[in-house]
């Protein structure tokens, strides 16, 4: 899996594939060095969340009445981005088949950090419904790290709200390393990644 | 004794006596037999050598009586200069071709003889000053013509013989019985004295015998109608007897012609329009001919009637020295280089035009066969350019306008398809037979082509031009042909430093506008030469032939005479064209680009002719003296000069050309060539535009220009082909350039120039930019390429530069160009007009960016990624032109304030400045505080991101690093955007740019080659037809 | 020398209130939109915060130089057009450098950010951002020409070039704006307006629902933030560029906010109330009616005001 | 309905399977007539479209049935062909002749099934499942529960309660049976 150089192989590429895409290791960031200058980042993070406008499950469908009149998640700075790079905020919308894992690490790689993982629905958590399903996975967070988990099949969107609050909260609180601790436990994560997903014909780290 | 020896009646009396002596000597030893042969052909030339030397230096003109008794029952003849020149020359062509046919025609004593015998006829009808002399001569020549036509026994060349016979019949039947008839009237058979009693051939017997004489030599003139026999003729015949009877024996009908025309004054207007409907008809007839010895014949017919037309409609008019030097300069043309041509056909046996390829093999006939080419269209510096030439000037003068513009098209029709014809045979064809090197024995065709030179030497010496700025650039071309064996590289060194002294002399000379030209053209061409190294391989020609463009373009600027003028523009031309023909696929679109270069020299030389009738003489600077024709004139040159700018209408050339040239060649053709077109346009607006009072051609001209900056830059949007891409983009900016001309005033002049100087750098930086990728990555597709940003940084660079430059962004100096280009405009009253520019200007962003980024970003592909750099001598130039770019963008004024007080001779300065700030009526541009704005203000945020990225962690990743929807993308291919690129915007304006121009000419070329067919209905092939044509063709004449 | 870093503070000034002006019309307009559809809406401070965040992330790509240098060259195209326009009438501390070139300077250096992030988004490599560049010049050379014919016709009306002399002719009374003594101008430049901003219904270049908002697909982090920047920047001096050629130009802040806003409503209030054209109807949209009332401007500032 | 079948039965090897509705019956027919039988139906019976092609895992009798719906848009009727194919080895003929959508549905089967149609375009090219590496997960022989348990890692805690009994003793007390 890894060059001697502390790239990765990318064994899941063609040969002539190899240069099209990035083989480095991300490494974690440090937050800023100054106390105050990171916390009023954080309370800055915690007011500008932008939701990444993928629709993994059927969960998907609780956000978009978040946005309407009725909840209104704007007022708390929370509106949807149509690309990760911009987004902070990933809503795994419940159950995530291996197909869907795959897509959902590739665009998780793709966001910049700080990012922060919200899993909807109790299939995120243990399967829920699909705990014998031979294409579902069971656990998000061995997959990706999860920030935030909302229970229920399906959550309602006030619980989304809540669950967004609790994010909230957590970031201000500076709880929210998912990004980091990703990076950390790469090789972990990549393990489990690989045991599920057997045609890995991407780049080990989506750049 | 020597002079005995050398007296004309020799002449006679060593045809007839060897003739004798050969089937003598014949059966004693054949090899002496050749040798008598040619010594008699030898001695004849000498006693006309020795005649044109005599009689140049003003000895009076022989006058030969024999045998002491008065004619008719003797020899009359007539020995002077004209005569001398004429047996000299067609002696010569019968030496020549008695020697290329020497195994054939030695086979038989008796071909040997028939052929001395027709030697002497011709000369015979060239001296004798009587009718009946002249008769017999006729009817020996003709003889002599059926027999040696048809003496290989092949059946066509037979029939072909028999329909000849029948309509030489004829023509002696109706030429004896007018002879009979003048005797009766006149009681002499002596021309002159003919000539001399033209009161007493009166009545109806008069006329008859008149017109049956006039008939009788014009049968033998072979005008359209009847000349379908002699077209078989010239098609079957031997080539050698086509080429004698295409040249010798037309010499000798056309030097009776010329003896006998005082007594047809009559019916000079007559033949005039049969004259030029032959020429006209035989080379429309011309266009659709396939077979190559059928061509020559049209155009030989063609060439004999336009010299007759000269003759009838000068004669009399205009000095005789004046009208031999048109006559004998097209008629000398004619001889050696049709005749030639036919040698040249008959040694490669090459029956079908079609089957002329793959000449490129041969350098040197290529060479020889260019140059007759080129003569017998009347390319520079052969004779035909100079008589025709003059030939214009004198029926301008003469008011005959009509047939000026009929002596033009005729001459551009008979350029059409021998031009053709040249430019098939450069084409690489891949089969057996034709790929192999020609052995041919080239002494003959050097010895013609040699001799044309020679002659078109001594008739613009006749005519006295200054011969050095005209000659050099043929010379030094010439020269450097030399060192063809030398590698490219070398060669390219050797231009340039030639280049550099040249333009530095010519510099040395110019002032304002041309100096500011020459400066842009030379200069630019030498920094270009230098981007021409960057090719391994030896190129072949295509150094002298850049030397001869860059000294044309040095002619073109020194020129203080029309004449000049015409010559270094016509020398551009071709030397532009045969450039062309280096690249790969460049054949057809040359080929357009030639025809319309043609078309356009015509209509220049037409209005420098009609200039020349209101002044009587060829400096350019006596131009604005003129008082009539102004806006005809003035159209004409316009007309001329939009076609090589590639103005709306005329710009089908111009994409073909320039995607298919050397890329190298292409920058010099877009940045240097492409501006003459510019020159003349200010050459003719400095000389005319004063003279001009209607202000409607320059509106009209205006609104053409941004029309064709419009459409040239919507057309660029849709291109996939880059190089084509960017030549519509010449041909939108050259709008642009055309509209500010248009302005007639001095914003508008100073603008168009700086355009020119403008386009000159960006358009020129671009191409070598492109050139370095195309010869990476071996395509000129855009979608083929991409992401090569990363290989070729430099070539992007420059790119980069050229197109910021282009689209009139500040702060680089192509935003001075647009400032002007409105302020102008605005000042002018030409809003619509500045909005089209505006919407153009608009345009022209769209292209640009699909260029770049078709090019230089997006996905590269994977058979790219090994690529490097563009060669060094291609990044040279291009340095060296963006540092200009730069400079100028810096500093305007030390581009504009030059170009300012140029124009300002002609109109009085309208710019303002105070240090760098400069002003117009209306607005104000200060460019150097406007580049340190644009500084300050680029310097901002720059120095913000780079402050907040020392705080991020930025990785720098690959092509494929991309948002995709979550999924990975395939292939560089599927991603990169290039194909089709605007396809919504063809679909919302892509009506405006339907290929409605190229239908034009399509359908323009269609119609004269059904014109073409229309004409040939009558040749039929059958000898009864012919016959019943020169029966009724004598009917018409004598009741008309 | 004191005379130039005197102008280049006032200029800063300037930006920074163009900036926060911009920044704030944003969140009001947003805030009004989300009035109307009965809910509370964002907080004023929301594009601020926005912005600041952006520049707080902590990781960033980068896909090569140029990719680096578009959001550079876009937020130098904005600043750099507000440079050349001056922004109150008769202030010498909003005038900026507006004596370096007159409107057409303008004009065409609008062109700088565009081209530059177009290069930007070029190297980003991702097909979205080709097409939607591809998409806004093709808007882009439609909406200029009924602008660029209202521009001919405003030089030749007041016989200047210069901004701040035009806004120099139009003082003393709001009869003598371009508004009321040519309206045909006005009408042909809103339409043109319409497109410049980029709402609906010429909002092609963005859709987020197709092509993910266009040319700033892969931008994000700090290249985002000066993006955001720009685009209130830009915005304003688009504002104050169309006020002092159209409107009568303004002779303090309060006159320019009142103006602008007003202006700025006029696209907005389209822009919710009208669906997406495709390109091509967006192109053909404003050579028709538009261009035709920018033909009429110059006639009737040929044949009737200048009469 | 009838008639049709009587029709086909003079022509072919079938047998009537049952009829459940008015208008929708199955017949049974060999693997080899198969595709003359619903060419025949395409061609002169006017079954024109294509519903399904869906495949039944009859592990206990070792077969496979295929069953291909066809519809006729005339009469609104529909006929469903079964095949029997062998379940050791099960290869049909390829029909994408006759409509250009089996295909998909044979590439379909190939995935889940293990099928295989011989000629059948793109039919080894993934379906739905993105490399998979077992047995096809829809035979049943396949136990997704262990499957489940040995590639995905589970949640310790997680709770299965039979919802017959939850229903019974905690939803509806006292109600029901």
């Amino acid at each position: 899996m890894k060059n001697e150089d502390n790239t990765f192989a990318n064994n899941g590429l063609l040969p002539e594939e190899m240069d099209l895409f990035c083989n480095a290791r991300p490494v974690p960031y440090e937050p800023y060095s100054i106390e105050v200058v990171e916390k009023f980042f954080n309370w800055m993070r915690a007011n500008s969340l932008w939701i990444m406008a993928f629709g993994t499950g059927c969960g998907a469908i609780e956000l978009n009445p978040l946005m309407t009149s009725r909840f209104d998640a704007n007022r708390y700075g929370i509106q949807v981005r149509p690309t990760p790079r911009q987004s902070s905020v990933f809503v795994i919308g419940g159950y995530s088949s291996v197909k869907t894992l795959k897509r959902i690490i590739r665009s998780y790689e793709q966001m910049q950090g700080p990012k922060f993982v919200l899993a909807l629905g109790i299939c995120t958590i243990n399967g829920g419904m699909y705990w014998d399903s031979y294409n579902t996975i069971k656990r998000l967070d061995h997959y990706i790290p999860v920030d935030v988990y909302i229970t229920g099949c399906m959550p309602r969107p006030e619980a989304l709200l809540s669950g967004f609050f609790e994010l909230k909260r957590k970031i201000k609180a500076g709880e929210c390393d998912g990004a980091n601790r990703y990076v950390k436990n790469l090789d972990w994560y990549k393990d489990n990644q690989k045991r599920v997903i057997k045609k890995w014909d991407m780049p080990d780290y989506n750049w | 004794m020597v002079n005995e020896l050398l007296n004309p009646i020799i002449i006679i009396i060593v045809a007839l006596a060897t003739g004798f002596l050969l089937p003598i000597v014949d059966k004693k030893n054949k090899s002496f037999t050749v040798v008598l042969f040619f010594m008699a052909l030898i001695w004849i030339g000498l006693i006309a050598l020795n005649g044109v030397v005599n009689f140049s230096s003003g000895a009076v003109a022989v006058e030969v009586i024999t045998a002491g008794i008065s004619p008719p029952f003797s020899i009359n003849l007539q020995f002077g200069l004209f005569e001398s020149v004429i047996i000299l020359a067609t002696t010569l062509i019968a030496i020549m071709t008695a020697w290329l046919m020497l195994d054939q025609l030695k086979e038989n004593v008796s071909t040997l003889v028939l052929f001395l015998i027709w030697v002497m006829g011709i000369d015979g009808m060239i001296m004798t000053r009587d009718i009946f002399n002249l008769f017999i001569f006729i009817e020996i020549t003709a003889i002599c013509s059926f027999v040696l036509t048809g003496f290989n026994h092949n059946s066509n060349a037979l029939s072909a013989g028999f329909k000849a016979i029948i309509a030489g019949t004829l023509a002696s039947s109706f030429f004896l019985l007018g002879v009979m008839f003048l005797y009766y009237q006149t009681g002499t058979l002596n021309i002159d004295d003919m000539v001399n009693n033209q009161s007493l051939i009166t009545g109806v017997i008069g006329h008859a015998a008149l017109v049956m004489v006039l008939t009788g030599v014009l049968i033998e003139l072979k005008p359209y109608p009847i000349n379908g026999w002699a077209l078989d003729v010239y098609q079957s015949a031997p080539s050698g007897i086509a080429a004698m009877m295409s040249v010798s024996v037309s010499a000798a009908y056309l030097f009776v012609f010329y003896k006998l025309l005082p007594l047809f004054q009559a019916w000079v207007p007559m033949i005039t329009l049969i004259a030029g409907l032959t020429f006209v008809v035989s080379n429309f007839i011309g266009l659709k001919q396939t077979v190559v010895k059928r061509l020559l014949g049209y155009s030989s017919v063609a060439q004999i009637a336009l010299i007759i037309m000269a003759i009838t409609l000068l004669n009399g008019k205009v000095s005789v020295s004046l009208l031999a030097l048109i006559t004998g300069g097209l008629f000398l043309n004619h001889l050696l280089a049709k005749s030639a041509l036919f040698w040249l056909a008959g040694m490669l046996n090459k029956t079908h035009v079609a089957q002329w390829t793959n000449l490129k093999k041969s350098p040197v006939v290529l060479f020889l066969f260019g140059c007759l080419l080129a003569a017998l269209v009347g390319l520079p510096p052969f004779p035909a350019f100079w008589a025709k030439w003059e030939l214009m000037m004198q029926l301008a003068t003469h008011q005959q306008h009509g047939w000026m513009l009929l002596v033009l098209l005729g001459s551009l029709l008979e350029a059409v398809y021998l031009l053709r014809w040249f430019s098939g045979s450069l084409n690489d064809v891949k089969d057996e037979e034709s790929s192999s090197p020609i052995r041919i024995n080239t002494v003959t065709l050097w010895l013609s082509t040699v001799a044309l030179f020679v002659s078109g030497f001594t008739i613009s010496h006749l005519m006295g031009v200054s011969i050095t700025p005209l000659f050099a650039p043929i010379l030094a071309a010439l020269f450097l042909l030399l060192f063809d064996e030398l590698t490219g590289k070398t060669k390219a060194g050797i231009t340039c430093v030639i280049a550099v002294f040249y333009s530095y002399d010519i510099l040395l000379h110019l002032t304002g506008i041309n100096w500011i030209f020459g400066l842009m053209l030379l200069m630019g061409s030498c920094v270009f030469i230098l981007g021409s190294m960057y090719r391994d391989e030896q190129r072949r020609g295509y150094f002298p032939l850049l030397l001869l463009l860059i000294m044309s373009l040095g002619t073109l600027l020194q020129a203080k005479t029309s004449l000049n003028f015409f010559y270094g523009w016509e020398l551009m031309t071709m030397s532009s064209y045969l450039l062309m023909n280096c690249g790969k696929n460049a054949l057809k679109s040359s080929f357009i680009y030639l025809i319309f270069s043609m078309g356009a020299a015509y209509f220049i030389l037409f209005a420098f002719a009609l200039v020349f009738a209101q002044t009587g003489t060829i400096q350019l600077d006596a131009m604005n003296t003129i008082s009539q024709y102004q806006t005809l004139i003035f159209a004409c040159f316009m007309i001329g000069f939009l076609i090589k700018l590639g103005g709306l209408g005329f710009h089908v050339w111009l994409p073909g050309v320039y995607s298919e040239t050397e890329d190298d060649y292409t920058a010099i053709l877009s940045g240097v060539v492409s501006k003459v077109g510019v020159f003349g346009l200010l050459m003719a607006g400095t000389h005319l535009g004063q003279t001009i009072n209607d202000e409607m051609v320059f509106y009209v001209l205006g609104w053409l220009g941004v029309i064709t900056a419009l459409l040239g830059a919507l057309m660029a949007v849709f291109q996939e082909d880059v190089k084509k891409l960017l030549a519509y983009s010449s041909i939108g900016q050259m709008g642009y350039i055309v509209a500010c001309f248009a302005l007639m005033n001095h914003l508008g002049w100073v603008t168009a120039m700086y355009l020119s100087v403008n386009h000159l750098l960006y358009k020129g930086l671009i191409f070598l930019a492109i050139a370095g990728v195309i010869y990476r990555t071996q395509t000129t597709l855009m979608y083929k390429m991409g992401g090569l940003l990363k290989n070729m940084p430099m070539s992007f660079f420059s790119a980069l530069i050229g197109i910021i430059a282009i689209s009139g962004v500040p702060p680089l100096l192509g935003f001075g160009g647009k400032w002007m280009l409105y302020n102008a405009m605005i000042e002018k009253g030409w809003y619509f007009q500045a909005g089209m520019a505006f919407f153009a200007s608009a345009i022209a962003f769209l292209y640009l960016f699909r260029f770049i980024h078709t090019v230089f970003l997006g996905q590269r592909k994977s058979e790219h990624k090994e690529l490097v750099e563009a060669p060094f001598s291609l990044l040279i130039p291009q340095v060296l032109l963006i540092i200009a770019i730069m400079v100028f963008s810096l500093n305007a004024k030390w581009l504009i304030q030059p170009l300012s007080d140029a124009v300002a001779v002609y109109y009085p300065s309208t710019l303002t400045w105070t240090g760098t700030f400069l002003q117009t009526s209306q607005g104000y541009w200060d460019g150097y505080l406007v580049m340190n704005v644009v500084t300050g203000v680029f310097l901002l945020p720059l120095i913000i991101l780079l402050l907040v990225s020392t705080t991020t962690k930025i990785q720098k990743v690959k092509q494929f690093n991309i948002v995709y929807a979550a999924e990975r993308p395939d292939k560089p291919e599927t991603t990169h955007v290039a194909y089709n690129f605007y396809a919504f915007y063809e679909k919302a304006l892509g009506f405006w740019v339907k290929p409605r121009a190229t239908q034009f000419w399509n359908s323009v070329a269609e119609w004269s080659h059904t014109m073409g067919s229309a004409c040939r209905i009558l040749y039929t092939g059958n000898g009864q037809t012919y016959a019943s044509l020169i029966v009724l063709f004598f009917v018409i004449i004598y009741f008309v | 020398m004191e005379y130039w870093i005197t102008k280049i503070a006032y200029y800063l000034l300037t930006v920074s209130i163009v900036m926060v002006y911009g920044l704030l019309l944003s969140a009001v307009i947003a805030k009004t939109m989300a009035r109307v559809q009965g809910r509370v809406g964002i907080p004023l401070y929301q594009p601020f915060i926005d912005i600041m965040k952006n520049f707080g992330n902590r990781t960033a790509i980068s896909h090569g130089i140029m990719f680096y240098l578009g959001p550079v060259f876009r937020l130098a195209g904005g600043l750099g057009t507000l440079a050349f326009i001056p922004v109150i009438y008769g202030s010498e501390m909003f005038s900026n450098f507006h004596f370096a070139g007159d409107i057409l300077l303008v004009m065409y250096f609008i062109f700088f950010g565009q081209l530059g992030m177009a290069l930007g988004a070029g190297e980003g490599g991702h097909p979205y951002s080709a097409i939607g560049i591809a998409r806004g010049l093709a808007q882009m050379t439609s909406y200029e020409v009924p602008f660029a014919l209202a521009v001919i016709a405003v030089v030749v009306q007041y016989d200047t070039a210069s901004i701040s002399q035009i806004v120099a002719a139009q003082q003393g009374g709001f009869m003598n704006w371009t508004v009321f003594t040519n309206p045909f101008a006005v009408a042909a430049a809103m339409l043109a307006f319409l497109g410049m901003t980029g709402y609906a219904p010429f909002d092609v270049v963005m859709a987020p629902n197709e092509i993910p908002i266009g040319p700033a697909t892969e931008f994000h982090s700090s290249y985002l933030s000066l993006m955001q920047i720009n685009r209130a920047i830009f915005a304003g001096a688009k504002l104050v560029l169309f006020m002092n050629l159209f409107f009568g130009g303004a002779g303090n802040l309060i006159e320019l906010v009142a103006k602008t806003w007003a202006i700025y409503m006029i696209p907005v209030i389209v822009g919710v109330a009208f669906p997406r054209f495709r390109v091509e109807q967006s192109v053909r949209f404003f050579l028709k009616i538009p261009t035709l009332i920018g033909v009429l401007a110059i006639f009737y500032v040929q044949y009737i005001v200048l009469k | 309905m009838k008639s049709l079948i009587n029709r086909l039965t003079e022509q072919f090897k079938v047998s009537l399977e049952k009829q459940t509705k008015s208008d929708l019956c199955f017949i049974r027919v060999n693997k080899d007539d198969a595709e003359q039988l619903i060419r025949h139906c395409r061609d002169h019976e006017s079954y024109t479209h294509l519903s399904f092609l869906t495949a039944i895992d009859r592990i206990e009798d070792n077969k496979f049935t295929l069953t291909y719906l066809l519809h006729n848009y005339q009469s609104h009727q529909s006929l469903g062909v079964h095949v029997e194919l062998d379940r050791e080895n099960p290869v049909m003929h390829s029909l994408h002749r006759l409509w250009g959508q089996m295909a998909t549905y044979q590439r379909e089967l190939k995935e889940i099934y293990g099928i295989e149609f011989p000629g059948s375009p793109r039919l080894n090219d993934e379906f739905f499942l993105e490399g998979w590496d077992q047995i096809p997960p829809m035979r049943k022989e396949f136990s997704t529960v262990e499957f489940c348990e040995e590639r995905f890692p589970i949640r310790e805690g997680r709770q299965s309660t039979d919802a017959k009994q939850t229903m019974k003793v905690e939803i509806y007390p006292g109600r029901g049976e």
